[in-house]
């Protein structure tokens, strides 16, 4: 690979390593060498976040991010949102308010959904439609995916910390 | 993706010393903004590229530059550019007319012109046509009048009515890369607007 | 939609990245957030050479106070906007013109150095920094000097920059006590540039405006300061007429290009009705 | 002694059965980032492929160099048409009878269509291979306006059958001419328009959109050489078709061919055609013996597979002066672009448009399509409906409160003179359907209370008054769904039933398998319910397998809400079978008569002897034992193919209300109360997220999708920054709400409700809009209805200034 290079970053809490050409996108990266299919890709404009995951607990889209500029960062994916067994709240939620229906959406919504709860705890129900119009959903029309970041949110608060 | 514009644009040097000029066919194609005249296949057609630069975006259209309807008696031809981008994704054509016109010491060249786009360059900019084919027209008339001033003043008898072919040396014009308000800028602006709507480079 | 392979450079100081901005010129394009850049190398209409990022380097970051002034640095992210409590006390037209911004993870990664160097008059810093009077601090390895937002703009995409200098602060003066702000923005939808947006900061006593900024964004092949609309309303009684006439000569200097968005006539109309919007609602901010 | 009617409901319960908001078994995948879509596929040895496509709408090819491609690094190989006449695939089938250009064979006749397929290492060296094919066009003068595709002398775009008398549906009257359809009886209606006291006239358009699915459309395509093996990982809404689509083309027996379509993310009608990219990555496959993945960018899906409608109608009402319709005519020009390439049953090459006398007693209809060429994408599909119901039910609605305007009738009130009534059903219309059951007064009545119809139209007459905007939509509908009876639907022949295969295994778990596909619609979960409340087993148990031609039984595929009205009667019809079997077993395990058993829930019980009786569970085990009635052959198994008697019809109320900046045109959807009626409900949560999910879509389709194109046919919205899709921050909030008109003829009474919202949706937003305008004398808009679009309307009513 022409003039390819090695990066290193954690990836849900795990060491790894790639081999990449500089050109190499984050989302490519992810999904074609380490394997976690979870982040996917819906447009190549940026628009559509199902690409979105967590780099220094910040929600970007992978799809435009090129690899090499992760060198040593944190990056969290849908695949590391489940501890030890136990599903995140958010997880839990979108299956109780019946927030996914295709499902193609889902990673990035949850992954950015858990990025909006860990900035802001109890969110209105109009700061959710504003912290997550940066993903679309052809499906829910959106309405459940609210109630679902709610109830995430609801319950998180009530769990001792 | 079409318009056309007309634009007359006045010359310092008689009708008769700006059609031989303007019979100088590799030349002259040379004044289509941006061009570069890479190959001559006859008198009459040419191989060239059309570079655009603005911003972080470039494009080259490689393509074809035919000389038509050359008329002595009218002082008149049409040279119509077609290409495709290196990338195959967006197809650009221009046709301009021009004529020399007027007695005297000064002129006035005629230019028409119609361009058209396709593919990619369409969807992102061909809105901008008018201002496109405008500039088109002004860098022509620009870099032709440049031409005529270095032309030498003086000419064989008869030169009007050689057959028209190609003399040493490009135009002035010809290997000029397009600044960034030249041909197509307008294009290139809205495709960062309307493919890349994002806020930050 | 893949760019073309181009060598990556992430320099860990500023001289660094001069000198690699030195080194390679036209070949190079700095790299910030990278999301207007990084589409278009996907989609092939760009591929320079080399990428310089200026991700790495510390000093272009942070918001402070200095005097009477705010200082950006160009690699302030639009979230750290978004959230700054300096910026929401003194200076908050920012913050709200910021939240506004395409889309919350686009405001993670884009910056407001990229945003202005980019020189898009469809981007919303220009217009804010017009209005704010702030100033940009650009950087070669031959110095440094300051340009007013003011002269920065040129054209579409072109700005006062050189190719081997970089944006590394933007300055901004405080706007005096009691100025009201405003940024009204139309779009189709998240993530969209304005259609038409007014950026206004407007300071009334009595009834009569004693100080007012207004600038205009994507209607024109640059953000456009609406110097005849602000003279007309200094001194002047702020009431609906007033406002109208001031509407009226911001619509007269637009020239904005038709797109999907919209025509001539609707899009200088909605600068109209945007700085209607963003007087009104800056005055009712103006104590 | 406990209550036995109480312990029977609780076991019901724990059934998850029809009728319980039972959660989505296929989450558990989803919220992991577990699900499998096409693009997860990564095969050993896989190459990927790229297309080459044209920038001109309309061009042709004076030669392609392949040479610089095939210089680049990892590229394989470049496929031309030429290379792929030798094996006959150059040119491929449509679901529409017309033939389509796999790769462009000496012209491009749309923006975009496929000219050279890379294949490479990876999608990189893909993407560099194809940038450096050089394709040398000349391009010829595009048709874009499809009223002008029938001019004398307009360019003939299909040089490839210019001679050709029909392309499958009756004569063709000009080589850019695909068909004429007409149904109603002609006379008749023009009969009764000449002698009307009122008729109404207005041209409507169903831009042309996309349906965008979240995941665009791709393939792997795998052909084992040793084993003359092929196997399609595809995103498709209807594999088996595919798969005889697959076998008619590649010459391969059908029983050597493997669809298989995983998880697909969302498909909306866009996943239903068979496109180039399949095939060219098919043979791909075929000439390298290696798995090829072919998976297309956003640009491609919008520019070139699937799009919908592009229909431009005109309606006609003719109507006695208090309102009462007496007859309709509607006709329409379709645009169906530079290949019919729309998904039609044969008979139906205009598809269900014949449903658009709607919810209303109209005695004579009459109705005419006249489709064309354009160079434009090719499609057609019924993006989130059955095919062309959209449009149909479009000009239905919208044309009825054209008719309340000029008579100055309440929306309302027209809508209940015309209906027709509950006690007219089964009732045949104008146009021969013959509508199952309905009961339209009940539900707009219910809709009309809910919202206080009476204090809105106050609230919109004060605010007319101080010169505000606001409008009142409605919109009752009648979708038709569930294609179909066989003896009406067929698709290259084959008819529109559909399967289930049930097998119960001694403990009592259950594996179905049905011919549809489910793309988020939730099958694994609500066929589970049906066959749990007819077998008595508990829907946790029951495992529902779809999409995997090596698996599943034959059927059509999911699109126009087939599934339930269609697989659904399947699953209850074969889970019957079983039911006889397991009642003859339960009696001769109890030694009595199968007239003496009654069902309760999950068990037989003995009539009289509630003690006495067998669990399903233990007929189960029984079945697979050696005590079984003489001659019964052990095990519980049962496959039905069903072929519906009729479609399913259900139908809908809704209303919205929108309030209009008349300063800058923006329309903001204050309150969308949808009331639906689906016949039986099988999961109350499924249905409301269905339609949440429907008038979301029907939202992006009213107020801004459109793909909008030059003269030159250069498109001109092709990415997510400019075609609508709506985020979080537009979309409305929905208010639903329902009743129970059960299917007759449906075993379990379902009607199928995931377009209805679409169907139904998109009218009732347009009639809101020009409602608001209504006093100014406004009768019609197209769609979309942008700000700048409504701003356009203020404008010229003079009523955008301060």
């Amino acid at each position: 690979m022409a003039n390819s290079q090695t990066v290193s970053f954690t990836l849900n809490g795990k060491a790894v390593q790639a081999e990449v050409e500089p050109r190499e996108l984050l989302i490519h990266t992810l999904r074609e060498r380490l394997r976690h299919t979870g982040p996917h890709i819906g447009c190549e404009t940026t628009h559509c976040g199902a690409c979105t995951v967590d780099i220094d607990a910040m929600s970007i889209k992978s799809c435009t991010v090129l690899t090499v500029q992760c060198e040593g960062t944190q990056i969290l994916t849908v695949e590391g949102l489940e501890q030890n067994g136990h599903l995140h709240a958010l997880q839990e939620a979108f299956t109780q308010e019946h927030a996914l229906q295709c499902g193609y959406c889902t990673p990035g919504m949850i992954t950015r959904a858990y990025r909006l709860l860990q900035e802001i705890p109890q969110p209105t129900e109009q700061e959710i439609r504003y912290w997550m119009a940066g993903n679309l959903c052809r499906c829910t029309g959106y309405q459940n995916i609210v109630k679902a970041v709610q109830s995430a949110a609801a319950k998180l608060a009530a769990q001792p910390a | 993706m079409k318009v056309e514009l007309e634009r007359s644009f006045p010359m310092a040097a008689s009708a008769e010393a700006v059609w031989r000029v303007l019979q100088n066919v590799e030349a002259v194609a040379g004044c289509m903004p941006g061009a570069k005249i890479a190959e001559r296949i006859d008198e009459r057609h040419f191989k060239g590229t059309v570079s655009v630069r603005v911003g972080p975006a470039t494009m080259t259209f490689r393509g074809d530059v035919e000389v038509r309807d050359v008329d002595a008696a009218a002082r008149s031809l049409r040279l119509v550019g077609k290409g495709t981008d290196s990338t195959g994704t967006s197809g650009a054509s221009m046709d301009l007319a021009a004529s020399v016109q007027g007695a005297g010491a000064e002129s006035v060249l005629v230019g028409k012109s119609e361009v058209a786009m396709s593919g990619k360059a369409a969807a992102f900019g061909g809105r901008l046509m008018n201002t496109v084919a405008d500039q088109v027209l002004k860098q022509f008339a620009a870099n032709f009048a440049a031409l005529v001033a270095q032309a030498p003043a003086e000419s064989a008898p008869g030169a009007a009515s050689e057959a028209p072919g190609p003399r040493d040396g490009a135009s002035p014009a010809s290997s000029r890369p397009l600044n960034a308000l030249g041909l197509l800028w307008a294009i290139i602006k809205d495709w960062l607007r309307g493919l890349f709507g994002r806020s930050a480079a | 939609m893949i760019p073309r392979p181009f060598e990556y450079h992430a320099p860990a100081s500023l001289p660094d990245a001069l000198s690699l901005l030195q080194r390679y010129g036209d070949e190079a394009k700095l790299l910030a957030g990278g999301h207007s850049l990084l589409p278009m190398m996907k989609l092939r209409f760009a591929a320079p050479g080399h990428l310089i990022d200026l991700g790495k380097i510390g000093e272009l970051k942070g918001i402070r106070q200095v005097g009477n002034e705010i200082h950006i640095g160009a690699m302030t992210t639009e979230n750290e906007l978004v959230w700054s409590p300096l910026l929401a006390q003194k200076v908050p037209l920012l913050v709200e013109g910021a939240r506004l911004i395409s889309d919350p993870q686009v405001r993670y990664k884009g910056t407001i150095g990229g945003d202005i160097a980019h020189g898009d008059p469809g981007n919303d810093h220009p217009a804010l920094m017009l209005a704010l009077d702030a100033s940009f601090v650009l950087r070669s390895a031959k110095g440094e000097r300051t340009v007013p937002a003011g002269g920065f703009f040129r054209g579409p995409f072109v700005t006062a920059m050189e190719p081997e200098e970089v944006l590394t602060r933007i300055q901004i003066p405080i706007p005096g006590a009691g100025t009201g702000w405003c940024y009204a923005k139309l779009k189709r939808k998240t993530g969209d540039f304005a259609t038409a947006a007014a950026a206004a900061l407007l300071r009334a006593k009595a009834g009569r405006v004693e100080f007012v900024r207004l600038a205009l964004t994507n209607v024109g092949a640059t953000p456009l300061k609406a110097q005849a609309a602000e003279q007309y309303l200094q001194g002047r009684a702020f009431d609906d007429a007033a406002i109208a006439e001031a509407a009226r000569l911001a619509m007269s200097i637009c020239e904005p290009s038709v797109d999907q968005r919209g025509d001539t006539a609707y899009k200088t109309a909605m600068a109209g009705e945007m700085t209607q919007r963003a007087l009104r609602t800056a005055a009712s901010r103006s104590q | 002694m406990p209550d036995t009617n109480v312990v029977a409901r609780e076991r019901a319960d724990q059934l998850q059965g029809m009728g319980c908001s039972r959660k989505r078994k296929e989450d558990a995948r989803f919220i992991r980032g577990k699900g499998t879509y096409v693009d997860d596929i990564q095969l050993p040895g896989m190459l990927f492929g790229a297309m080459v496509r044209s920038p001109y709408a309309h061009a042709r090819i004076k030669s392609i160099n392949k040479a610089k491609a095939l210089a680049v690094p990892g590229v394989v190989a470049v496929l031309v048409a030429d290379d792929l006449k030798p094996v006959n695939l150059a040119w491929m089938p449509t679901l529409g009878g017309d033939v389509q250009a796999v790769l462009a064979d000496k012209k491009v006749c749309f923006q975009y269509q496929e000219v050279a397929f890379v294949v490479a290492a990876d999608r990189y060296a893909a993407a560099d291979g194809a940038e450096a094919v050089e394709v040398d066009y000349e391009e010829l003068p595009a048709i874009v306006d499809p009223r002008r595709a029938l001019d004398k002398g307009a360019p003939v775009i299909r040089e490839d059958i210019a001679d050709k008398t029909e392309v499958g549906h009756g004569p063709r009257t000009h080589p850019n001419h695909i068909f004429t359809w007409e149904a109603g009886d002609k006379a008749g209606t023009d009969a009764v328009f000449a002698s009307a006291p009122v008729t109404v006239r207005q041209e409507i358009l169903n831009p042309r959109v996309h349906p965008c699915p979240l995941e665009t459309c791709g393939c792997v395509a795998s052909f084992d050489k040793p084993t003359g093996q092929l196997t399609v990982y595809m995103t498709s809404q209807a594999p088996h078709i595919v798969r005889t689509v697959a076998s008619l083309l590649s010459g391969i027996a059908e029983s050597k061919i493997r669809i298989v379509g995983g998880d697909i993310g969302g498909g909306f009608g866009n996943k239903v055609p068979v496109y180039p990219g399949y095939v060219a990555a098919i043979v791909a496959s075929i000439v390298t013996g290696v798995p090829i993945k072919w998976i297309e960018s956003r640009i491609e899906n919008i520019s070139t597979t699937g799009f919908a409608r592009d229909y431009h109608g005109v309606g006609e009402l003719a109507a006695d002066k208090d309102g009462r319709i007496r007859g309709l005519r509607f006709t329409a020009l379709a645009d169906h672009g530079a290949f019919n390439a729309h998904v039609s049953a044969t008979k139906f090459p205009a598809g269900l448009f014949s449903i658009c006398t709607g919810s209303y007693d109209i005695a004579k209809a009459y109705c005419r399509v006249d489709a064309v060429y354009t160079n434009k994408a090719p499609g057609g599909v019924a993006y989130r409906c059955s095919l062309r119901v959209t449009e149909a039910v479009y000009l239905i609605e919208r044309m009825i409160d054209v008719l309340a305007q000029k008579l100055g009738i309440d929306k309302a009130e027209i809508r209940r003179r015309n209906f027709v009534k509950a006690e007219q059903f089964p009732y045949v219309t104008a146009f021969g359907w013959t509508l199952d059951s309905g009961n339209y007064h009940q539900a707009l009545d219910k809709v009309l209370k809910a919202v206080d119809y009476e204090a809105l139209r106050r609230e919109q007459a004060q605010k007319r008054a101080r010169g505000e905007l606001m409008g009142i939509g409605i919109s009752t509908f009648t979708e038709i769904v569930g294609a179909g009876p066989t003896k009406a639907c067929d698709i290259l022949g084959i008819g529109l039933f559909d399967s289930c295969d049930i097998r119960v295994h001694p403990t009592g778990s259950v594996i179905a398998r049905l011919g549809t596909m489910s793309q988020g619609q939730g099958h694994a979960t609500t066929y589970a319910q049906i066959i749990a409340t007819e077998l008595g087993l508990p829907s946790e148990d029951i495992q529902i397998e779809e999409g995997d031609t090596d698996k599943a039984p034959y059927g059509a595929g999911t699109w126009g809400s087939r599934s339930t009205p269609v697989a659904g009667a399947a699953a209850a019809r074969a889970a019957r079978k079983i039911m006889d079997k397991a009642k003859k077993i339960a009696a001769h395990l109890l030694e009595v008569g199968e007239g003496d058993l009654e069902w309760e829930v999950d068990r037989f019980r003995v009539k009289g002897n509630p003690s006495e009786g067998k669990t399903m569970k233990e007929i189960c085990m029984a079945a697979h034992g050696s005590n079984l009635p003489a001659g019964m052959e052990q095990g519980l198994n049962a496959v039905e193919y069903y072929d519906p008697p009729n479609l399913t019809f259900p139908f809908g109320a809704y209303v919205c209300v929108v309030d209009i900046d008349r300063f800058t045109g923006e329309t903001h959807v204050r309150r969308f109360y949808a009331l639906d009626d689906c016949g039986t409900r099988i999961n109350p949560m499924i249905i409301e997220g269905q339609i949440h999910g429907g008038l979301t879509e029907a939202f992006a389709v009213a107020m801004g999708q459109a793909m909008p194109f030059d003269e030159n046919g250069n498109h001109l919205g092709n990415t997510l920054l400019d075609y609508f899709l709506p985020t979080s921050m537009e979309a409305p909030k929905w208010e639903t709400d329902w009743t129970v008109t059960p299917s007759p003829h449906h075993p379990i009474g379902a009607k199928g409700v995931a377009e209805s919202p679409h169907v139904g949706g998109i009218p009732c937003f347009s009639n809101a809009v020009m409602d608001a305008f209504a006093h100014l004398g406004v009768t019609h808009m197209d769609m979309p209805h942008t700000s700048f679009r409504v701003w356009q309307q203020c404008n010229a009513l003079g009523i955008d200034k301060r």
